[in-house]
């Protein structure tokens, strides 16, 4: 379906260029242009950009081809004489020649080049650090090989993402305060960051058997508007794995996750926004509930990390929890939040400068359309000193005799 | 420091005119002198707040301003500027050229005035900026800024040779400088900084010291350029040409405070940073300065060009200068300085003479004078005070800087008693050319037709005269006003380069 | 966001045709205007290609581009129309070919 | 009394006003006004300076130092320890100066007025005069050798513009008077290099150039105060001898070092004993006194100076500018006394230059050159008086020289005037008497006959046209001459006792030498005085001039009958002890006494009857000599004079008529030298080879032939020849390819499409050869 839309409105676009380049009148060039830029408008919305398709229909086909039509009905010059004595009537074959050798070269590379579908490259490795651990008094310290990344960390608190380069890396879980040279770290595990990995180092578990998750998360956008994202983590003491549900309203059991081990990150899972209840049970066994969560609230176009497992009580007791932590998703590819984001953080610079050219250009335009006064007077420019007349030397000491 | 300190302003002030003229093109002619005039006299008068604000107690640097500039890796240039007691005299004499200097150009220049003043401006901008200037490469940059005015002085509004004088002097003076260029980013270098008293606190404290070879690389690297700028003998030989080629103003400038600036390099930059190789090279730069000193009076007197006489002249009244500097003493360096503003007043006031000499007659040859005191009796007495200001007549200002130097070198601890018995030799050979000059121009039988009519002073001559004598008079009474503003800094300097307490005469 | 369902191959491959399109407009028309709007052509062309990569990597910096081309381009067009206006104020054409003051 | 030290500024500042006064306001108030301004400065000066006199007597001559008015110290280099004040100060030596310039300057003024009376520059000539009243008081008063320079430099300013006063005198006299003007200060600046460096020495070894501190009094030398007592001791306590504090002037310091013995001088470089350096000092004094007093070498400029108007030459190079250099060593005697070297030069220079300016007196036609000459050798006789140590005599013949000498120059002064007088008197009767001749035929013989009124052989005969003068004259003469009781025979006389004393009493060799040449110059004195006196007023007119000359007016006669009565008595305010009756009425040593309180080494003289008679005797001779042979007859046709007649004696008056040759000398040996040199330095040295050959030739050209080095025998040899095959293949495609160069837009468009291509296969290569197997 896709493909067909694609097809139509590139063979429109084509057309319409080529009947510009071949129409006499020159206010029908610029209406078949029009069609052009509507052309490429669309297939801009096509590749995720519909920021750029707006642009392009009101600058490009709003504004710009209206100056255009402007000018020629202005000027009258909707045509040009025809020449008497055509002076290049050599240069059509030669340009034609030249074009379609353009042509060829270019569809060449790109149909024989190394145009690559891979997953995008987005970015290095992202990593946060989340604290799911009950128990430890004043949190936790967290070191990526002697970097220390998370300080002195509450529980149920996250760090911000930081970017890493990508490569191999030991991740020690320290209690606050600890001294990395000379304390043993409570849990260290070798850790591999790879480009893209968007991911949570949950610390979970007791202090007694503390450990780290390591969760990968999605952030891309989310198609449905009201829909969110989140991943799984099971920190339960007994170990087993487990099944996650959702029960809806009817107390109907939605299975979201199954068979997640103890001390694994599920895949990412989509979820519509709302007040949910939240089931775990045991993996494959829908009678036993495990733990069972109720109206937990989640917003829409967040990615939410879940941990199960057991939360101290003041009295010592333990109790069944579930530890959310929550971050927003990037925005919508190719949107105007996203290309906003991007204009004025990385491209705030260029963005000016590009907005003096524009009012440079303006100014320009101003000038050189005014109606020149007439023209100043230009001084003649004569020689400086006159040359002296020359006088007869004569000797020192003469003169005085 | 944040705030803008006086000197800054008197730096700026120029800028003041200087835009106008460049930028608003409906001024008229006369609009274009007067301003430049008033500005040029404003700068005058805040330049004189200067001397009441500054603590003649004082060695160290006063109004200081100090900002970064640009700053490049390890590198901070500054825009460092103050004065101190060496000076202020010359920013002084500057902007008190200057006035002259345009007044005179009133009646001379009639070509294309808005460049000329707009030039002349930017001149005294650059010239105050050099005097100033504490950050080496900041002193570069206006030390090359003078050359550009200069330059289209002397190329636009010059005599007939012009181009070839004006090519050369930039030439000549733009080789020297790039030694000094490789200097300063060498020493600059070495110190991590530009600012010139950091520096030398630096190689006082023994942080910076450089083994012998290369202190004196580097003082010749200073050196040459400066000594091109003084000129000292045998580099002289832009000077000739670009003083006769020059127009008045051009001259005046040109010898009233250009040439300070090769004497006032000296002072402040090789002396105090290199003090071991001002040391060694003090005998052979004297020797230079003596020869310097007879040389050009020998060949003043033979030249039958008035203004070239007064262009020799100048290398010989330049070679005391030099001579007072490498004494290497207090009285030397004092007498040096006081001379270079003397040699300003009055070898800038002989200029403005020939110069009106030259309107009236269009030539400039001595022979085509003779007895016009008879036809000009108000130019000639004043003419008459600045010839003997030259040549040193006691009371007068010539005298008071060559006598001081003169102290200074008879009790040097570097040079031998030879050096003043021959440098005094030059007060006699002053006394020739300067009298042959007079006595053929001034003297003599009105024997020639076209002289007879000569007009005498216009009010305008007249008023770039005065201050002229006023100064000469004052300096030449109360020298000792002079001399307290710089007492201090230079036996600081002195302390400095001998790195030991400061010579007294006597026992 | 999944592999896109039409092939960047093609949007490129359109792109390069748009652009010898431009071109030969720009080599073949002799109304200025008509030049220009060629010129505005391939730089569409251009863009729809940028877009297409941006598209394919999933990266902003592509539509960045983009953005700034068509800012420049408006520029570049009050410029080059003011140019024109000027022109044929003086020579009462817009005939590119009687123009030809470059050589002196 | 001490208070009225304080005018003593004024003493200057009053003729510095008059000065001013005349400088603005000269045309306006006119030639009366001008007169009544300068006389009236003068005079005041005058009077400020008796009233220092009194006050000088008043307070037991106690000398006083006083700040100038108005002014701060004139150098002040702290730190250099150099600080030179401007003191003035008040002591017997000073205030005889101020009374001998004030006094004879104020009668010259006054003479001035008549003579220069109808000049058309009339106030300018008092304003110079002034001026120079100024500087030669400045001169007389300064308290240290920096301010005796100022005056000494000024001085010879003032001589520069007095005798090129007339410059533009039309016939080559113009230039004649510029030059000469300019001579005479080279020739002065030759003194002052020698001054310069005498007072640097000096300071570099006392510290200070200050002659006395304020308040201190000068100290005798310990084995002069007791070996021979003066008349009349210092009148200053015992106390103030031993133990002076704080720094101290020059002389005192020297004194003690002396004293002391054994001081060493260190200057930078070399150390000089005490003793040693002194002489240096005092040899370039010397220089500096050689110069300003026109002794051998540097006397040539005096004789030429008397082109300046005659009451210039009777002020300033007679009486007062001309003497400066035997005050400065009289001021600088604790130097010469110190020195027996110095004072055996000073001695020997002083001696030779009054005998051979003696001798060159008698050779001379002009009558002011024939003044100039004798005031040579009198100053002479005053030098070498310094060198024997005849201080107290040096400024007592000074005293009594100004008074006759400026009596014998206003003297001719007024023969001149007459002279003038008579010609045109002349002239105006040929110009009445015809009338009918038309101007240009008159004028041409006017101006090849031209008349010198200062040519005695167009004299002859005065004595009955100009009675005054004649008298006054011969007074003048007289006293020149040394006849007993005029003013000069004392003053001489002194001198040659004390010449004799040194070579009798120490055995000195100077001694006897100048006492001989002494003896010797001063029968010439008589002999070409008389030969004047001769030539000028006895005999017949020998021209229309003499014949029409007239007395001139009273301006000019007063001061003429006042310096007259001067020279006549002027003698005895120093009668030397022994001396029967006179002594007892004027009081013995008066002079001497009263000088002794400034000058530590004056002393006096005794007297001598065997010498006084032999000197009267030869000086009564050679008047007597002179007289007999320029006797009447010989003086009615005086176109040769009689001693070039003479076979014997043509030789040694040629000699003496081109003045020895000394200035043709000079000019051979440095002058023209200097000049060609100069020249040479000039037009060869510096600008046809440093300037031409090295800057424009040398480097410009080898700049530009390294250049053409590279573009031609390099280029041309090797790459040329190599190339030149590709060159014209380039050059022809060039040719082609110039077409491209159309001027059309879509050319252009062409070509950057051509080249987008270009790149992009380029680009593509690799792709593109994977495409075709390759």
């Amino acid at each position: 379906m896709e493909l067909t839309l694609f097809f139509i409105v590139a063979a429109v676009a084509v057309a319409a260029a080529a009947l510009m380049l071949i129409s006499e009148n020159a206010v029908h060039s610029a209406l078949f242009l029009i069609v052009n830029f509507a052309c490429i408008a669309f297939l801009f919305l096509m590749l995720h950009a519909p920021f750029l398709a707006l642009v392009q229909i009101t600058v490009y086909t709003g504004a710009i081809m209206v100056l255009f039509l402007f000018v020629i009905m202005l000027l009258g010059a909707e045509r040009v004489q025809p020449e008497q004595t055509p002076r290049f009537s050599w240069m059509t074959p030669v340009a034609v020649i030249l074009a379609l050798a353009f042509l060829a070269v270019a569809s060449t590379a790109i149909i024989q080049g190394d145009i690559e579908l891979t997953t995008p490259r987005v970015a290095d490795p992202q990593v946060r650090v989340a604290n799911a651990l009950s128990g430890a008094a004043d949190g936790i310290d967290v070191y990526l090989n002697d970097e220390r990344i998370a300080q002195d960390l509450d529980y149920r608190e996250s760090t911000t993402f930081d970017a890493w380069d990508a490569g191999q890396y030991t991740i020690a879980l320290y209690a606050a305060g600890a001294d990395p040279e000379a304390d043993e770290p409570l849990y260290q595990q070798p850790i591999e960051l790879t480009t893209d990995d968007v991911l949570t180092l949950a610390a979970a578990g007791t202090m007694q058997e503390p450990l780290v998750v390591v969760a990968a998360e999605d952030m891309g956008p989310i198609d449905d508007e009201d829909g969110l994202r989140f991943v799984a983590i099971n920190a339960l003491p007994d170990r087993a794995a487990i099944d996650v549900a959702r029960l809806t309203r009817g107390g109907e059991r939605r299975v979201l996750i199954e068979g997640l081990s103890y001390g694994e990150a599920s895949e990412a899972v989509d979820l519509q926004t709302g007040s949910h209840t939240i089931a775990v049970y045991p993996a494959g066994d829908s009678n036993t509930r495990l733990a069972e969560y109720e109206d937990v609230e989640l917003d829409d176009q967040t990615a939410a990390l879940w941990v199960f497992g057991y939360e101290r009580r003041p009295d010592n007791s333990w109790r069944s929890e579930i530890v959310t932590f929550s971050a927003a998703m990037y925005p919508a590819f190719g949107g105007p939040h996203h290309v906003g984001e991007l204009l004025f953080s990385r491209y705030l610079l260029p963005f000016e400068m590009v907005a003096l050219v524009l009012l440079v250009a303006m100014i320009g335009a101003i000038v050189l359309t005014h109606e020149a006064r007439e023209k100043r007077q230009r001084l003649v420019r004569r020689l400086a000193n006159v040359p002296s007349p020359t006088v007869e030397q004569q000797a020192p000491g003469e003169a005085g005799k | 420091m944040e705030d803008i300190s006086l000197v800054t302003v008197v730096l700026m002030l120029p800028l003041v005119g200087f835009f106008p003229l460049v930028f608003v093109r409906s001024l008229t002619d006369q609009t274009i002198r007067w301003l430049t005039l008033t500005v040029s006299i404003i700068t005058f008068g805040a330049s004189l707040l200067l001397l009441r604000n500054f603590d003649s107690n004082q060695a160290g640097l006063q109004m200081v301003t100090d900002w970064e500039w640009i700053s490049a890796g390890s590198f901070t240039i500054r825009y460092f500027v103050g004065v101190d007691g060496i000076s202020i005299w010359l920013v002084l004499l500057s902007t008190f050229i200057m006035p002259l200097a345009i007044l005179f150009s009133f009646t001379s220049i009639k070509e294309r005035p808005r460049l000329y003043y707009a030039l002349l401006l930017l001149m005294e901008w650059a010239m105050i900026g050099v005097f100033i200037a504490q950050d080496l490469f900041l002193f570069y940059v206006f030390w090359e800024v003078t050359l550009v005015p200069m330059y289209f002085l002397i190329g636009i509004w010059g005599s007939e040779d012009r181009i070839y004088a004006a090519i050369k002097f930039f030439l000549y003076t733009m080789a020297g400088s790039l030694l000094m260029l490789v200097a300063i980013l060498w020493l600059g270098n070495e110190a991590g900084t530009f600012a010139v008293p950091d520096i030398i606190a630096q190689i006082q404290s023994g942080e910076l010291s450089f083994d012998v070879s290369t202190e004196r690389l580097l003082f010749l690297g200073f050196a040459i350029a400066f000594a091109i700028k003084v000129p000292m003998w045998p580099l002289h030989s832009w000077l000739p040409d670009a003083h006769v080629q020059a127009p008045t103003a051009g001259s005046v400038i040109l010898a009233g405070v250009l040439l300070k600036m090769g004497t006032y390099g000296f002072v402040r930059f090789n002396l105090p940073m290199f003090p071991e190789a001002s040391r060694d090279f003090a005998p052979y730069i004297a020797v230079l300065a003596v020869i310097g000193i007879i040389y050009g009076a020998w060949v003043s007197y033979g030249q039958k060009d008035v203004k070239k006489l007064v262009a020799y002249s100048s290398i010989s009244h330049l070679g005391f200068v030099m001579l007072g500097i490498f004494a290497l003493n207090s009285a030397g360096i004092q007498g040096g300085i006081l001379q270079m503003v003397n040699h300003g007043i009055s070898t800038g006031g002989l200029f403005l003479l020939v110069g009106m000499l030259y309107e009236r007659r269009h030539t400039k040859l001595m022979s085509a004078f003779g007895g016009i005191w008879a036809a000009m009796p108000l130019f000639s007495g004043i003419s008459l005070v600045i010839v003997l200001s030259s040549m040193g007549l006691p009371g007068l200002n010539g005298f008071v800087g060559e006598f001081t130097i003169l102290v200074g070198s008879a009790g040097s601890d570097v040079l031998s008693i030879w050096f003043t018995v021959f440098a005094s030799l030059g007060i006699i050979l002053a006394a020739v050319y300067m009298l042959y000059m007079f006595n053929t121009v001034y003297m003599g039988a009105l024997d020639k037709e076209e002289n007879r009519r000569l007009p005498d002073l216009h009010w305008q001559e007249l008023w770039a005269l005065i201050p002229i004598l006023i100064m000469v008079f004052a300096i030449g009474l109360q020298a000792g006003y002079f001399f307290d503003f710089m007492d201090n800094s230079v036996s600081q300097l002195v302390e400095q380069v001998s790195g030991s307490v400061v010579a007294t005469a006597g026992r | 966001m999944g592999t896109p369902e039409v092939a960047i191959e093609l949007y490129v491959l359109l792109s390069a045709i748009l652009f010898v399109l431009g071109a030969m407009g720009v080599l073949l028309r002799r109304n200025a205007i008509l030049i220009f709007m060629s010129i505005e052509l391939m730089l569409n062309a251009a863009n729809l290609a940028l877009a297409a990569f941006a598209r394919q990597w999933g990266n902003g910096d592509g539509q960045l581009v983009v953005f700034f081309v068509m800012t420049v381009a408006a520029a570049e067009v009050a410029v080059g129309l003011a140019l024109i206006v000027t022109i044929f104020r003086t020579r009462q054409s817009i005939d590119i070919d009687t123009l030809h003051m470059f050589k002196d | 009394m001490e208070n009225f030290f304080d005018l003593v500024p004024l003493i200057v500042l009053i003729p510095l006003i008059g000065m001013l006064v005349n400088l603005f306001a000269g045309r306006q108030i006119g030639e009366r006004g001008v007169a009544i301004v300068a006389v009236g400065a003068s005079s005041l000066a005058f009077l400020i300076a008796v009233i220092l006199w009194i006050a000088q007597v008043q307070t037991g001559y106690e000398p006083g130092v006083v700040d100038m008015p108005l002014l701060a110290d004139w150098i002040s280099v702290p730190s250099a320890g150099l600080r030179i004040p401007w003191e003035f100060r008040v002591d017997t030596l000073s205030v005889t100066m101020m009374l001998v310039v004030t006094g004879v300057g104020s009668l010259i003024h006054l003479y001035a007025v008549g003579y220069m009376h109808g000049d058309a520059r009339f106030p300018r000539f008092f304003v110079y005069l002034n001026l120079f009243l100024v500087f030669m008081l400045i001169l007389v008063t300064g308290n240290n050798f920096l301010m005796m320079f100022v005056g000494w430099e000024g001085v010879g300013l003032c001589s520069f513009l007095l005798i090129g006063f007339w410059f533009d005198k039309p016939g080559g006299e113009g230039w004649k008077n510029s030059d000469a003007a300019r001579k005479a200060f080279i020739v002065n600046r030759v003194g002052d290099f020698g001054l310069i460096l005498g007072m640097l020495m000096t300071f570099w070894t006392f510290g200070t150039l200050d002659y006395y501190k304020p308040g201190e009094a000068p100290l005798a030398a310990h084995h002069e105060a007791e070996a021979e007592a003066p008349v009349f001791a210092p009148q200053f306590p015992q106390e103030e001898h031993a133990e002076p504090e704080g720094p101290l002037g020059v002389f005192n310091q020297a004194q003690l070092w002396l004293d002391e013995g054994g001081h060493e001088v260190d200057f930078g470089l070399v150390t000089l004993s005490f003793e040693t350096t002194l002489t240096i000092i005092t040899l370039l004094f010397l220089l500096g006194a050689t110069g300003k007093s026109a002794q051998i070498p540097l006397f040539v400029w005096l004789p030429d100076a008397m082109a300046g108007p005659t009451p210039v030459s009777a002020l300033i190079h007679a009486a007062t500018m001309v003497t400066a250099g035997v005050y400065m060593m009289v001021r600088s005697n604790v130097f010469y006394e110190a020195s027996t070297t110095a004072s055996f030069v000073v001695t020997l220079i002083g001696a030779s230059t009054a005998i051979v300016a003696g001798f060159i007196a008698v050779g001379q036609w002009d009558i002011k050159r024939v003044l100039a000459y004798s005031t040579v050798s009198q100053l002479g006789f005053m030098v070498a008086a310094v060198g024997v140590g005849a201080y107290a005599a040096a400024m007592f013949h000074l005293v009594t020289h100004a008074f006759f000498k400026a009596l014998l120059f206003l003297g001719s002064g007024s023969v001149i005037h007459g002279m003038e007088h008579g010609h045109h008197h002349l002239t105006d009767h040929d110009v009445e008497d015809h009338k009918h001749v038309p101007p240009h035929e008159h004028a041409p013989q006017v101006e090849t006959e031209r008349f010198d009124p200062q040519d005695m052989r167009n004299m002859g005969g005065l004595r009955h046209k100009m009675p005054g003068t004649y008298w006054t004259y011969i007074f003048g003469t007289l006293a020149l001459a040394g006849i007993i009781p005029f003013a000069g025979f004392w003053s001489k006389d002194e001198i040659l006792v004390d010449a004799l004393r040194l070579g009798l009493d120490e055995n000195r060799l100077d001694g006897y030498i100048a006492f001989a040449l002494l003896l010797t110059a001063a029968a010439f004195t008589a002999f070409y005085m008389w030969r004047q006196v001769s030539m000028v007023f006895y005999g017949q007119p020998r021209t229309p001039a003499a014949e029409h000359a007239e007395e001139s007016g009273p301006v000019m006669l007063v001061p003429l009958i006042v310096l007259a009565g001067l020279s006549l008595i002027g003698g005895f305010m120093n009668i030397p002890s022994g001396f029967p009756l006179l002594g007892r009425i004027f009081g013995e040593h008066q002079f001497t006494s009263w000088l002794e309180h400034s000058v530590v080494n004056a002393h006096a003289a005794g007297f001598l009857w065997l010498l006084a008679t032999v000197a009267v005797l030869l000086a009564a001779g050679a008047i007597i000599a002179a007289r007999v042979i320029y006797n009447d007859r010989a003086l009615r046709q005086l176109t040769d004079d009689p001693l070039e007649a003479n076979e014997r004696t043509a030789g040694a008056f040629a000699l003496a008529n081109a003045k020895l040759y000394w200035d043709e000398f000079y000019f051979s040996t440095i002058v023209y030298p200097y000049q060609r040199a100069a020249r040479w330095l000039a037009d060869r040295l510096d600008w046809a080879f440093w300037h031409d050959f090295v800057h424009d030739r040398v480097i410009g050209s080898s700049f530009q032939w390294a250049t053409e080095m590279l573009s031609n025998p390099i280029d041309r040899g090797i790459i040329d020849r190599a190339f030149d095959g590709l060159a014209r293949l380039v050059h022809n495609l060039a040719a082609r390819v110039r077409t491209i160069q159309t001027g059309y837009v879509r050319t252009y468009a062409l070509g950057v499409a051509f080249g987008a291509l270009l790149i992009l296969v380029i680009a593509l290569l690799p792709v593109l050869r994977d495409l075709l197997g390759l």
